[in-house]
């Protein structure tokens, strides 16, 4: 469904940040006055590999446009591997949900360390304009959460 | 948007060089191969282009000195790249009054035997929109 | 059902400029299971935290949503106000609407739907929330200092003084580290030899510290007062309890042709060697890479001439294991390697040094024996020139986004001692920025040049061309007169940038502490705790953090001892309660859980289930609670949602992302 | 081994040693140069302004023939060789320069970055390796002493270019020594001889080259050598009585024993 009135909408985006690095990284964006869109909430994980896929899954399921996922950089995880098996993870999901139409563009791992808040701000500018471009996400909704 | 803010912005489109990113360190000046011919200096442009005071570089006798030999650019620490800026300036000055600092007519005399196609080539490119 | 009180922060105007925080208020009492909500002016504070206390006995509250700060900055305070009011810490939660909002944001309206959003997502979590307990763990009452520099001498000295046992593990043969190599300190100019070795005699000396040269840490495992770290003791050939430190076997040693690392290169060394005179411990190793006994199999000269019989040809690396509870890094640094400068002419000319080279020349005990002369053809240079910022402060990738911050002074210094010494030898230093900020810094700079005639022109040298008479040409900036210089030397200087040292990064991975993009590590918070890392038990000193000269590495080497002694002085910790817990009734045993946990917290037991219809023996995971770091790794591994995680449940979050597509 | 060939305008004019030399060499080492059909001059200069499409328009024809050949494109001249690579360098990675050059040329396929440009000096390094090259010279030039002059154009910008250390540079040292000579490492063989500038103010160029030569000779140097037409005009006008300039192709037909055959073709 296309959208036509782009300009107005505003989409819903979950963002799941690991509680060492993303996380303090979104609070040094925030520190620094870094602005993103108020579109993004985020959702405060002790580490990457926390983020089951479910979650993701009811985040679409419950309206969500985007989702998009911070962890630490590989071989800098708190826990040592974390981010590892939640890359492979994501790789697995992302595609599969690109299979079912929720487009690629909609999901996106990124690795934002502690220290730093401009790619956080730049990361999340970037993926609510992606999220704008694609419009609504229309796949996997929950008909009786629509509003 | 004044004149000469319009100017800046260009000059800065063209080059794609961002002055804010200098840090004053003179670097570029200190082997630019040019630089006691040059009225306004190398790192001078940078400084010039960061205050959007840009007439006096389209009339800067130091666009028809720059060698385009990328010692500035190549040893900037910071990717600033001056020799970018005089080139975009020289572009600008061309632009608004077409070739200046060469014409055909003076070719015969700068002409000798040996010069190589490639001398002609380049002076016009640089010296002639 | 939960009976939750929400409390909105304005923190001043941080909050409230943006976020209406009377609506958040508002909105929040329309929730589920909110009972209460107010707000205030700043809840950190006494009288805020007040309220809260005050509203938990009141209004009887079972759970705390507090929208303020990031959770980073005072969920620790809100957990101990709500503990002290009598409800578990661990139900309280923090909306982020500071950080995450209002400081982001622009538009009221937007901000405020933010922050009710970001406190819909809090209550969702806190009305799921339930008590969780920390449980203990022990402390073992020994630090480790890793580095044996400078900072890690004055940190093992000050933690060994409060009464602990202290080990360093040092890479080279010595310790002592860079300063050890510096001939005078600034501002005050004494001799750097002075003041350091009797700090290293000291450390050497103290019954509570013992050092581990010429040794590396091979892995490091546990947690926060219990560490277990292999220390790989590298074989020195040399049997330390016997070697009388003479110095024979290195008089006769017939491999000489080694650069040596602590003269950085700029004469030899043998192959058996102790890399100065005032080395810690003062006996030698053997480079079994330069040794003739070593490559060959004939020689064994040293072994002849060692009346003591220390020669050990046949030793072997040891690997100590310990128990730590405390670890501090104090890798210290390097200065970069030069060749992306050429236009320096650094490899292409002897006469153009780093000023870590300058430093071994002009030590008394260094290759010149303290003459300054140049490495070319030994001649006293009559026109030395300083090249300031050298691979500091670049954008590009040649060389560091940082300044090095030590070098303006140093190269004051040197500059100060040249003229004094060589009052006939011109000096100029081409300097981009003079940084002096430091306690009689400034002074010290303006004495270079108001006394000792330093000749300071502000500009960057853009390239040295070694002539074929000797001399080396410099092209430079002077930007105050607009001129382009061409300037002849006979010695080039250069202040090279200085790096963490190569090792730390496999270091930092071992510690599981984070390192920024420059290899520096990360502190706990760049303000508020500058001497820790964000991972529990490790502490940092000196430059492994972020350059620095001697007196701040000394402080905060000092810093970082007392926050190792007040935890070593707890004979028990609190441990993280968001651990991951098994449900029995859905475990199956199938032991993926524990293929993925780092800690090896998750075992297998067999044991008798009861649940509704089930009554059987079975194989069960069972999670080491005082192992267990709450990652999380293994509740999304799980194949039948058997694990889950305390405090991050998989109800909780799906309540928050729940409340957050609302 | 088959190559695209761009000689460029002045290899087929005045310096037309750098061109026929290089091709007999290249024969000799069993290299296949194959001219690419209606070639254009590259325009001697690279346009810096990002906003200038017409001026390397000429400059994709030739990279884009090199293409539809499906082969590398070998360059000679040190000027051809850093507007054609940095060219196809705007090409492969600046969208809005792609976009319009295709937009405006209408080619059959789209160019987009495809052909490798190499310089002969390449070729020599990482196709042949100077340990092969120096197996193949008949008559090594050995006692000359030799100062490489690289000029700026080889060099820079170091990162683009990528054709090796712009501040201590070793490519042409190396061919140096594959050929039998000594090569002498003199700190001005990446500065400026003045290029273009020689045109209007040769007293300009004078001084640099001046500069140039009198440290190459004072380190030891008998002769340079080039692979710029440009360099070598402003240095033998200059300064030619200081030391001989040369083609670096011409020492290289010499030692591989096929200069004669080159200079009766």
């Amino acid at each position: 469904m296309p959208m036509n009135d782009n300009a107005e909408f505003r989409p819903k985006i979950v963002a799941f940040c690991c509680n060492w690095c993303s996380y303090a990284g979104a609070d040094l964006a925030g520190s620094s006055r870094l602005t993103y869109p108020a579109d993004v909430k985020i959702i405060k994980v002790p580490c990457s590999c926390r983020v089951n896929p479910m979650f993701i899954l009811r985040a679409f399921e419950k309206g969500a446009d985007g989702v998009i996922m911070c962890g630490c950089h590989p071989g800098d995880c708190h826990y040592s591997t974390g981010n590892y098996y939640a890359r492979r993870r994501m790789t697995l999901l992302f595609s599969m949900l690109d299979y079912i139409g929720v487009e690629h563009g909609r999901t996106r791992v990124e690795w934002v360390s502690a220290a730093e808040g401009v790619k956080f701000s730049a990361t999340m500018n970037e993926f609510v304009e992606k999220i704008k471009s694609l419009g609504k996400n229309v796949r996997l909704g929950d008909l009786r959460c629509r509003s | 948007m004044n004149k000469s803010d319009l100017l800046a912005e260009q000059i800065r489109e063209i080059s794609g060089v961002n002055p804010k990113k200098c840090m004053k360190c003179g670097k570029c000046s200190a082997t630019c191969p040019s630089f006691d011919k040059m009225d306004i200096k190398p790192h001078q442009f940078v400084s010039y282009v960061d205050n959007d005071d840009i007439e006096p570089l389209t009339k800067s006798k130091s666009l028809w000195h720059c060698l385009s030999c990328f010692a500035c650019v190549e040893r900037c620490p910071r990717g600033v790249k001056p020799g970018k800026l005089i080139d975009a300036a020289r572009q600008i000055a061309e632009r608004q009054r077409g070739g200046d600092y060469l014409t055909p007519d003076e070719i015969p005399e700068l002409f000798d035997e040996d010069t190589p196609q490639q001398l002609i080539v380049s002076a016009f490119r640089r010296y002639r929109k | 059902m939960q009976r939750i009180g929400v409390f909105v922060c304005h923190c001043g105007s941080n909050i409230a400029a943006t976020v209406d925080v009377k609506k958040v208020t508002e909105t929040a009492l329309m929730e589920p299971g909110v009972v209460h909500a107010e707000d205030y002016q700043y809840m950190c504070s006494e009288a805020g935290q007040a309220k809260i206390a005050a509203a938990i006995a009141e209004k009887n509250l079972t759970g705390i949503v507090v929208c303020s700060c990031s959770p980073r900055m005072h969920e620790t305070t809100f957990r101990t106000c709500a503990e002290r009011a009598g409800i578990n810490p661990y139900m309280v939660e923090i909306a982020n609407i500071r950080e995450h909002c209002s400081w982001i944001h622009k538009d009221v309206e937007e901000a405020t739907k933010k922050a009710v959003i970001l406190m819909r997502a809090a209550v969702a979590k806190v009305n799921l929330n339930t008590p969780l307990k920390p449980g203990e763990s022990r402390v073992t009452k020994r630090a480790l200092v890793i580095g044996g520099g400078i900072a890690g001498i004055q940190t093992a000295l000050d933690i060994a003084d409060a009464g602990y046992e202290v080990d360093i593990v040092e890479k080279t043969p010595s310790i002592g580290g860079r300063m050890s190599q510096l001939d005078k300190t600034f501002p005050t100019l004494d001799c750097s030899a002075c003041i350091l070795t009797p700090k290293m005699v000291e450390a050497a000396a103290h019954d509570k510290i013992n050092i581990y040269t010429y040794s590396e840490v091979e892995q490091v495992s546990g947690f926060v007062g219990d560490f277990t770290v292999d220390i790989r003791k590298k074989a020195r050939s040399v049997d330390m309890n016997k070697c009388t430190g003479c110095g024979l076997c290195q008089e006769k040693c017939p491999s000489k042709k080694t650069p040596s690392e602590f003269n950085r290169g700029l004469n030899t060394r043998t192959a058996i060697y102790t890399p100065f005179a005032q080395a810690i411990p003062n006996v030698p190793v053997i480079d079994r890479e330069a040794c003739i006994k070593f490559k060959t199999g004939k020689c064994g000269l040293c072994s002849k001439v060692c009346a003591a019989g220390a020669i050990d040809y046949e030793q072997k690396d040891e690997i100590i294991t310990r128990k730590y509870g405390a670890i501090v890094v104090a890798t210290g640094f390097d200065v970069i390697k030069l060749d992306k400068y050429d236009e320096y002419a650094y490899s292409q000319s002897r006469d153009v040094i780093t000023s870590l080279e300058l430093e071994r020349i002009m030590n008394a005990a260094g290759p010149t024996k303290g003459h300054l002369q140049r490495l070319s053809d030994g001649r006293e240079p009559k026109n030395i020139v300083f090249v300031q910022c050298v691979g500091s402060r670049c954008a590009d990738e040649r060389g560091k986004s940082y300044c090095s911050k030590i070098c303006c002074m140093y190269t004051a210094k040197h500059a100060m001692l040249i003229r004094d010494k060589y009052p006939d030898v011109n000096v100029t230093v081409f300097y981009i920025d003079v940084r002096t900020p430091g306690k009689n810094f400034d002074e010290f700079y303006r004495r270079a040049v108001e006394e000792y005639g330093v000749n300071y022109i502000k500009g960057q040298v853009g390239k040295v061309c070694p002539e074929p008479d000797g001399s080396l040409t410099v092209y430079a900036s002077d930007l105050l007169d607009n001129k382009q210089l061409r300037m002849s030397a006979d010695m080039v200087v250069l202040a090279a940038a200085i790096e963490p040292s190569a090792s730390v990064r496999q270091i930092a991975t071992m510690l599981t502490a984070s390192i920024d993009t420059n290899n520096f590590l990360t502190e706990a918070h760049p303000k508020l705790r500058p001497v820790e890392s964000p991972t529990a038990g490790v502490f940092l000193s000196g430059v492994c953090q972020g350059p620095k000269d001697i007196p701040e590495t000394v402080a905060q080497a000092g810093a970082a001892a007392v926050k190792a002694i007040g935890l070593l002085a707890k004979d028990k910790l609190m441990t993280n309660p968001c651990t991951a817990k098994a449900d029995e009734l859905m475990c199956n045993g199938c032991s993926q859980c524990a293929n993925v946990c780092p800690y090896g917290a998750i075992s297998y037991e067999t044991r008798l289930v009861m649940g509704p219809g089930v009554r059987e023996n079975r194989r069960v995971a069972v999670v080491n609670n005082a192992l267990c770091q709450g990652c999380g790794a293994c509740t999304v591994t799980c194949p039948s949602g058997a694990m889950d995680l305390q405090g991050f449940s998989n109800r909780q979050i799906i309540a928050e992302v729940d409340a957050i597509c609302r | 081994m088959k190559y695209s060939y761009y000689p460029g305008c002045t290899l087929k004019s005045k310096a037309t040693a750098l061109d026929k030399y290089a091709r007999a060499s290249a024969a000799a080492l069993g290299i296949e140069l194959e001219e690419i059909d209606e070639w254009q001059c590259c325009g001697g200069v690279y346009p810096l302004g990002s906003d200038e499409i017409a001026t390397k328009l000429a400059s994709v024809r030739n990279l884009a023939a090199a293409r539809d050949r499906g082969q590398e494109l070998v360059t000679l001249c040190s000027a051809c060789h850093h507007v054609l690579k940095r060219v196809n360098d705007d090409m492969r990675n600046v969208d809005d320069i792609r976009t319009r050059a295709n937009n405006y040329m209408q080619l059959e396929t789209p160019y987009a970055g495809e052909t490798k440009v190499l310089h002969f000096l390449e070729v020599l390094r990482d196709v042949i390796g100077f340990d092969e090259l120096k197996k193949k010279v008949v008559n090594p030039l050995t006692g000359k002493r030799i100062g490489a002059y690289y000029g700026c154009l080889l060099l820079r910008p170091g990162k683009l270019m990528a054709f090796d250390d712009p501040e201590n540079p070793t490519i042409m040292e190396d061919f140096i020594r594959a050929i039998g000579a000594e090569p002498v490492v003199y700190p001005y063989r990446n500065e400026c001889c003045g290029g273009y500038i020689s045109l209007k103010e040769k007293e300009r160029s004078k001084y640099l080259c001046l500069d140039i030569t009198g440290s190459a000779k004072g380190w030891g140097a008998q002769m340079l050598i080039t692979a710029c037409p440009l360099c070598l005009y402003n240095i033998n006008k200059a300064a030619g009585d200081v030391l001989p300039v040369y083609y670096f192709t011409e020492l290289l037909a010499e030692a591989l024993g096929v200069k004669e055959a080159a200079d009766n073709e």
